[in-house]
């Protein structure tokens, strides 16, 4: 019974401990690395909150990506309009996705499986439209470029701190207090309550759950995550349509379904190997003589088997069948 | 004359075994009925005869046909229908297409055959030949129940096995089903193996009894005989 | 001629492709409880195997036969290479959440691999495709009329696939038992259904259709890997609006977004089109939210 | 004499690595995907002559798919991991968007970009790494919009003179290049579309153009828009003239989409004909070009990309590695990046090409080629000056004038090397 | 004996297919109601509309004396009214431990922000202190921590009926708690409910008369969404009408109220 009382505390020192590690792993890295480190832990916000929404609920998001580019639309536009910091950015990034997620949660909840899928695509597909409807805010096709900027003097004075350790510095604390949140909710009522709805709408309901209000709750928290991802990812340069296609979605179901879905540890694993697949395959094929037009197509192939392999070897993903979160 | 016989028969779920070395043979025409506690494999039995479990070892045999390990649809289409536990129906079908379905590998789905047994079927259930076009989902428990038992009728089995069929039903209807099943044993020499949780009902209509606990046979004999051995009854079931 | 109907009917005509590819998506979810996000991939594949043929000289009609018998294999492979080992799976409680889903995310992996797999081939210049009949609109005194006898054919078409679809689910032995075999596995085995024979079926007819589909699309929107990507949402939109397991729900769905991206263009602007589509989506999603055909399901305690 | 050895990022004795990013794969891919073997090839070319002051070329091509948050990744990946020493060539204004700050915050040079997005090159305070390739969109366009006041201002006056345009910057920035001239569209002449959308049929598009009774159409759209549009227009029996921007005008796609959709070749040569364009270069169908001759040759000997047909995206290519070579010679043998861009600023406009447009680098300005020539297709889908002679008109980006330029291209050196310094 | 749920004049269509016209039932404190009747006479129905997952065309509802709304699903908890599903309806990515506690939703007092931050640390210690409670009540201690797919029939029966206990409910509903048990295992059951009788009201629907007969203090027999007679389960037996609609010839009835032979 101990295991309930300090639910926070656990979940803090599980945090803080991943936190200093790569923190202290980053200074081992290149730039190249480092930057990398940061786009793993950017698309793991992005990844988190898809694993609270099908993991979780149950429910399939192919447009994942859109939630993000809310996130960023949002942050960015307050940073180059009205020139507010990016930490202001996050903070409306999170709270813009929440309502918008309050709103496609409450049209969403009523659908389930492929009719959710499909509409969660149509808004990824919407939203150059939308950016070029407010062209003069959003920026259009061309987008709002922002950046990560640079670290405060008194940093930089203690420190050389180069541009992908400064990303890397800004994404860490932010991915970190998302994980928190996040786990503390799946070990708890509201985790629990998420997946009673996902297993049987019914038994729920007649539990006390309200199932409507529940899904629309995993949206806004699922929302507000991605959000914050998007915001994270649209500073590495430039937030625009072409910053979040629908293959920025497929990309985080893909992280996710690669290290298991539901798993907060999987996330992270399934994102560092769809980051660093890429560069696997250029480490692979670089003694080789490949034709142009494989070594093109190779990345695209391969997460194709590997995808089509997860599944069909393993549906639990890489975090093992039976891999069940314990408390 | 068609018997089935089942010998040292093996099933296993991952580690857990289900199945220790089953042997009994259910007459042709007659009523077999498989009894025993909760959890002693008599579902599993039934799934292993009708192809969906694996058998690990041991075999099954439908007259001079050796059926272990066929396929499932191979197997009905030997006669041997499989009522399995629970309610098993497609929800979104109507009441009608649940039923067709049964038929579709004998014959073509509105040929007049078809059409007969059909009718038969909904003869001995009136309840859904008032409900045909509802959707199976739709239905009460009962009424689910009666609806997979008319599925497995449908295609004219020679062999039926028949899991919990009184699950969730009213004893009208039980003693009903229980009638209309010993009636065509009779008259048409169907066999039917039961899985049955309460022993007496099952006795009492039964030719044959065979006992299982913990995956193997603790009895083979006699309905009657099994029915007045009252220290078997309290060792095994409890009263 | 009038903006208003000739609007409608050059959307009537772009809509009944889109009720084409939709028509091979309800296929294979009726048959094999799939979303199959690879099926434009799959008719991407077959059209560039019948550009091929015609370019190295053979007849149109050849490399349509040869494209849809080749979509059916396709998706024969398909089934029994992936989709069959993944339903034969006993689902763990990791992965029962998925079980939905999974498939899903197999035709992800698949279209992935048939764009490589396509690039690799065929890569280079983006080709246009013909069409089987003359594809000039007609004359109608001295304008025309945004309408040719391509756009006849391939409404014939998509009539004579709606039709013996509709018979056969509805009408056919054959077709109660695929959609069994797709609702019910057990039920159907035990029923004498062979579901893993019946889901490949299914997979072989939707591969062929969605071939069809691809050989009557291309002429509009041109071939390289990924001009059908747009296609496939709009096509899985119109399957959505219409119910997904409703052929004739398709049709209206493409029918729908057909005429609704005409209606757009011609009275709003193209920006908005997918912003209407969405709308659209969402408006079917309130009031109907298993589409404007599709089946209702029955919560019971 | 030894080569002075100095720790420049991407510059050893012998070898020099630049990066490239593109759409390789995808939607964007097609024509484009063809740039990079083409500048390859002519990299090799150099490497077979022995290089740069006895550097070999090595050019590093990444696939963006034209999505910009994969290229903010291929872009870390050339400068960190690949180190190169500059960018040279990158496709695509929108993906280039997103890496532009960061390249020119590190100070890496970043050459000849094939966009023509004004806002790169007008303000070197902002990029000062960074060069045009092509020119701009608001000079070609200002340039076509005065060919229209001069020759076909009775169907301005009339209204007869309609445009179809994608909705992004590519077309924004045409149509302010028209507005700039003076010339507008009423708004029944005023088509859009999204870009990348085109697959869902432009056929209500130029329906409303052929009903509006525009007797000439503007089309400011990627290549194979304007082929479904031009193509489009055809089965609907309307037949205005067209003005292609470059950008749309490439005859080999237009032919191989046309051709292959079963419309013959004689009738897609046929659509072709009379199409007006406008150009900085010589058409690639020009085989009495002597540019055109030496790069043709170069192509086949040591293009070994999957599609080397000659065309004009290899044409470009082509001229890009020759000017990237012209740039690395002019930088000097002691190469660094501040010296390299110190060249392109003082120098870049002396450089040749096989542009018929000279060049217009300065620490002003970083476009590229402000001078095109307007030309319409012959019946051998060669891009012809209208009239027969060649009158190159040159503007800027901004509000300047238009006036005609007297450039006469330097000849090729026999080598088909360029000779800088 | 006071009456602590009442249902007047309830009424219930399916298109137009009248599952239940114009019901009365009351059930009294510490009571267990049995409701028999043929398959398909509404008995399911009547739970639903009780919890709110069917809109009833008619009929007046009261808790505790005082006349309310029919109650949302979702509130029945609230209310102190607890049910099971017909079948087993647990939730099968959750451990038995954790379908319990969801059962005992109505008695969280951690709210989202609360879970959001990790400090309901004792709430949940709470609840899973209740939900062990109820687990033993329901003889499941031994598999807290396995999954639904791990259990057998029985034992995720008894879970089933632990996430019902756990509200600690005034009124539990149950749907054939009995069906699919062994003879052991019903008399178990019928043992647990006597006890409980104590300190709930209990209407359980069940098609083992026998079982009925031993638990239930009153019957209800719906026939056709009528009801068709009611009292102690010994009166109603003998009614021809309940022996035609429901329990078949007496001789049959007899065999399976165990007291043939
Ligand atoms: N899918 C399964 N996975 C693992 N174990 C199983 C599975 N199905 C059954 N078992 C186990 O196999 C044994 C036999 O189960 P079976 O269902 O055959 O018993 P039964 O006699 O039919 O019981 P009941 O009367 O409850 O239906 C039990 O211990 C059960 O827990
Ligand atoms: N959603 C529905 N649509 C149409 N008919 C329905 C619906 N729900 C229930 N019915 C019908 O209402 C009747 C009552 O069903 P109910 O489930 O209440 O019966 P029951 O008494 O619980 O039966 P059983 O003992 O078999 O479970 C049945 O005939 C059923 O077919
Ligand atoms: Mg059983
Ligand atoms: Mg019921």
């Amino acid at each position: 019974m101990d295991k309930y009382k300090n639910i926070w505390r656990k979940n803090l020192i599980k945090t803080l401990t991943l936190g200093v590690f790569l923190f202290l792993l980053s200074f081992t890295f290149e730039p190249y690395n480092q930057g990398q480190l940061a786009l793993v832990l950017m698309l793991f916000i992005g990844v988190l909150s898809l694993t609270v929404l099908t993991g979780a609920s149950g429910q399939i998001s192919l447009g994942q990506g859109a939630l993000m580019a809310v996130g960023g639309y949002s942050s960015a536009s307050l940073i180059t309009h009205l020139g507010a910091s990016i930490w202001i950015g996050f903070l409306v990034a999170f709270f813009a996705t929440a309502i918008f997620g309050l709103i496609l949660g409450t049209a969403a909840a009523r659908v389930s499986g492929p009719y959710l899928a499909g509409t969660t695509l149509v808004i990824a597909l919407a939203l150059p439209s939308v950016a070029n409807r407010f062209e003069s805010v959003l920026g259009g096709d061309v987008g709002l470029i922002v950046d990560f900027g640079t670290p405060p003097t008194w940093i930089s004075n203690l420190i050389e701190v180069g541009y992908e350790q400064w990303q890397l510095w800004v994404v860490l604390p932010v991915a970190l207090t998302a994980l928190f949140f996040i786990s503390n909710l799946m070990a708890t009522r509201a985790g629990r309550s998420w997946q009673a709805v996902r297993d049987d709408e019914i038994g729920a309901a007649v539990s006390g759950i309200p199932v409507a209000r529940t899904k629309v709750i995993v949206f806004v928290v699922s929302s507000a995550i991605a959000g914050l991802g998007g915001a994270l990812y649209g500073l590495r340069g430039l937030v625009g349509p072409s910053v979040y296609p629908v293959s920025l979605s497929l990309t985080l179901l893909t992280a996710a379904i690669l290290g298991g879905v539901g798993s907060i540890s999987g996330a992270f694993i399934g994102t560092l190997i769809v980051v660093f697949l890429p560069d696997l395959i250029d480490w692979a094929i670089s003694g080789l003589a490949v034709s142009e037009q494989l070594s093109n197509y190779l990345p695209a192939l391969l997460t194709g088997f590997l995808l089509l392999a997860t599944i069909i070897i393993n549906p639990a993903g890489v975090m093992g069948a039976g891999h069940r979160k314990k408390h | 004359m068609k018997n089935l016989m089942v010998s040292d028969l093996v099933t296993d779920y991952g580690h857990v075994r289900a199945l220790d070395g089953v042997s009994f043979i259910a007459n042709s025409g007659e009523i077999t009925t498989v009894i025993g506690a909760n959890g002693a494999g008599k579902s599993t039995l039934l799934r292993t005869i009708s192809g969906l479990e694996k058998a690990k070892s041991g075999t099954i045999s439908w007259g001079d046909l050796l059926i272990t390990n066929l396929a499932p649809e191979e197997i009905v289409r030997l006669g041997v229908a499989h009522v399995p536990e629970g309610h098993a129906v497609i929800p979104t079908f109507s009441v009608l297409e649940n039923i067709e379905m049964g038929a579709l590998f004998r014959k073509r789905k509105n040929s007049t055959d078809v059409k007969v047994a059909i009718s038969e079927v909904l003869d001995l259930f009136p309840r859904l030949a008032e409900r045909v076009k509802q959707s199976a989902g739709s239905l009460s428990g009962g009424e689910r129940q009666m609806l997979a038992i008319s599925r497995a009728l449908v295609s004219r089995p020679e062999l039926l096995l028949l899991d919990e069929p009184s699950l969730g039903l009213a004893p009208l209807v039980v003693e009903q089903i229980i009638q209309s099943i010993n009636q065509l044993c009779r008259s048409t020499g169907l066999t039917v193996l039961l899985v049955e949780q309460n022993a007496n009902t099952a006795l009492a209509v039964a030719d044959h009894g065979v006992l299982l606990a913990l995956g193997k046979v603790v009895s083979d004999q006699p309905a009657a005989k099994m029915r007045a051995d009252s220290a078997l009854r309290t060792a095994y079931l409890g009263y | 001629m009038n903006t208003f109907i000739s609007t409608l009917i050059t959307g009537t005509a772009n809509g009944a492709i889109f009720a084409l590819a939709a028509l091979g998506l309800v296929i294979v979810w009726r048959g094999a409880g799939v979303v199959n996000f690879a099926q434009m991939g799959q008719a991407m594949f077959t059209t560039y195997i019948a550009s091929n043929l015609i370019a190295s000289g053979n007849s149109y009609w050849l490399a349509f036969i040869v494209a849809l018998i080749s979509g059916s294999l396709l998706g024969m492979i398909i089934d029994l290479l992936i989709m069959r080992p993944l339903a034969h799976k006993k689902s763990s409680s990791a992965t029962k959440t998925l079980a939905g889903t999974i498939p899903v995310i197999a035709s992800l992996g698949i279209l992935a691999i048939l764009q490589a797999l396509a690039g690799i081939f065929w890569a280079g210049e983006e080709r246009g495709f013909p069409t089987p009949v003359n594809s000039f609109y007609f004359k109608n005194g001295d304008g025309t009329l945004p309408f040719s006898a391509f756009n006849l054919f391939v409404i014939g078409v998509v009539l004579i696939v709606l039709l013996s679809l509709t018979y056969f689910f509805t009408q056919t032995g054959a077709g109660l038992g695929m959609r069994a075999a797709a609702l019910n596995p057990e039920v159907a085995r035990l029923s004498g259904i062979k579901v893993s024979r019946m889901r490949t079926l299914s997979w072989a007819i939707s591969g062929a259709a969605g071939s069809l589909a691809g050989l009557l699309i291309t002429p509009s929107t041109n071939l390289s890997p990924n001009t059908l990507d747009l296609i496939l949402i709009i096509a899985f939109t119109a399957a959505v609006v219409g119910g997904l397991d409703s052929p004739l729900g398709a049709v209206i769905g493409g029918l729908i977004l057909g005429i609704g991206i005409a209606l757009v263009t011609t009275y709003g602007s193209p920006e908005n089109v997918f912003l209407a589509i969405l709308f659209v989506l969402l408006a079917v999603q309130l009031i109907r939210p298993n589409g404007i055909l599709g089946g209702k399901q029955v919560r019971r305690g | 004499q030894a080569i002075p050895v100095r720790s420049e990022v991407g510059v050893s004795a012998t070898e020099i690595v630049l990066g490239m990013q593109l759409p390789q794969t995808g939607p964007a891919s097609p024509g484009y995907n063809k740039i990079d073997d083409a500048m390859r090839a002519y990299f090799d070319f150099v490497n077979s002559k022995g290089g740069v002051n006895g550097r070999k070329i090595k050019l590093v091509v990444k696939d963006d798919t034209y999505k910009a948050g994969l290229t903010i990744s291929t872009a870390s990946t050339l400068i960190n991991k690949d180190k190169v020493f500059a960018m040279v060539g990158s496709v695509g204004t929108q993906t280039h968007i997103s890496i532009i700050k960061d390249i020119n915050r590190r100070g890496i040079p970043d050459l000849f970009v094939n966009s023509g997005y004004s806002g790169f090159y007008i303000d070197p305070k902002k990029y000062p790494t960074s060069f045009a390739a092509l020119g701009t969109y608001v000079v070609e366009s200002k340039i076509e919009a005065e060919y229209l006041k001069a020759n076909y201002a009775k169907e301005l006056a009339a209204g007869k003179v309609g445009v179809l345009y994608q909705t992004d910057d590519f077309g924004r920035n045409v149509l302010a290049g028209f507005k700039q001239q003076g010339v507008t569209f009423p708004p029944a002449n005023t088509q859009k579309f999204v870009a990348g959308s085109q697959a869902l049929g432009l056929t209500r598009q130029v329906q409303a153009l052929q009903a509006a009774g525009v007797t000439l159409v503007v089309i400011a759209a990627v290549a194979n828009a304007t082929a479904i549009t031009i193509g489009t227009a055809a089965k609907l029996g309307f037949a205005p003239k067209w003005l292609v921007t470059s950008v749309g005008s490439d005859a080999t796609t237009f032919k191989t989409i046309l051709a292959s959709q079963g419309t013959s070749g004689a009738v897609a040569s046929a659509l072709l004909t009379g199409v007006i364009s406008a150009s900085h270069a010589p058409s690639p169908g020009e085989d009495t070009d002597e540019f055109v001759i030496a790069f043709k040759k170069i192509n086949d000997d040591f293009n070994v990309g999957p599609d080397k047909t000659w065309d004009n995206n290899v044409l470009q290519g082509m001229n890009i590695g020759y000017l990237t070579t012209a740039a690395l010679q002019g930088a000097g043998k002691d190469l660094t990046r501040k010296g390299l861009i110190a060249f392109m600023e003082g120098k870049g406009a002396t450089l040749s090409s096989a542009a018929l447009s000279p060049l217009s680098y300065s620490s002003k300005t970083h476009e590229a080629y402000n001078s095109f020539w307007i030309g319409a297709y012959d019946a051998n889908s060669v891009l012809k000056p209208i009239g027969g002679t060649r009158v190159l008109y040159t503007t800027d980006s901004a509000a300047g004038p238009i006036t005609v330029s007297t450039y006469k291209r330097p000849a090729i050196a026999a080598d088909a090397l360029p000779k800088v310094g | 004996m006071s009456e602590l749920l009442k249902v007047e004049g309830l009424s219930v269509t399916f298109g137009g297919l009248k599952a239940l016209n114009d019901v009365y039932i009351d059930l009294h404190k510490n009571e267990v109601l049995g409701l028999i009747g043929p398959n398909g006479a509404g008995k399911t129905t009547l739970f639903n509309a009780i919890s709110g997952l069917v809109p009833p065309s008619s009929g007046k509802f009261s808790l505790d004396g005082k006349n309310s709304d029919w109650p949302k699903t979702h509130q029945l908890a609230k209310l102190g009214i607890a049910r099971t599903l017909q079948g087993v309806g647990l939730f099968s990515g959750l451990t038995a431990l954790e379908n319990v506690m969801v059962g005992a939703e109505a008695h969280a007092s951690n709210g989202f922000f609360a879970d959001l931050f990790g400090t309901s640390g004792k709430s949940e210690a709470k609840l899973k202190a209740r939900a062990h409670k109820a687990l033993a009540w329901a003889g499941a201690t031994a598999f807290a921590e396995k999954l639904p797919s791990q259990l057998t029939y029985p034992d995720s029966k008894r879970v089933a009926l632990a996430r019902a206990l756990v509200l600690e409910p005034k009124i539990l509903l149950l749907d054939e708690p009995a069906a699919g048990l062994g003879h052991d295992e019903i008399e178990k059951l019928a043992n647990l409910i006597s006890q409980l009788k104590e300190f709930y009201s209990i209407i359980v629907v069940e098609h083992n008369v026998e079982f009925v007969n031993k638990i239930s203090d009153r019957v209800y027999v719906l026939n056709f969404g009528e009801v068709i007679a009611s009292g102690p389960f010994e009166k109603v037996r003998q009614d021809p009408a309940v022996l035609a609609a429901y329990l078949g010839t007496s001789i049959a009835a007899d065999a399976k109220l165990g007291t043939g032979n």
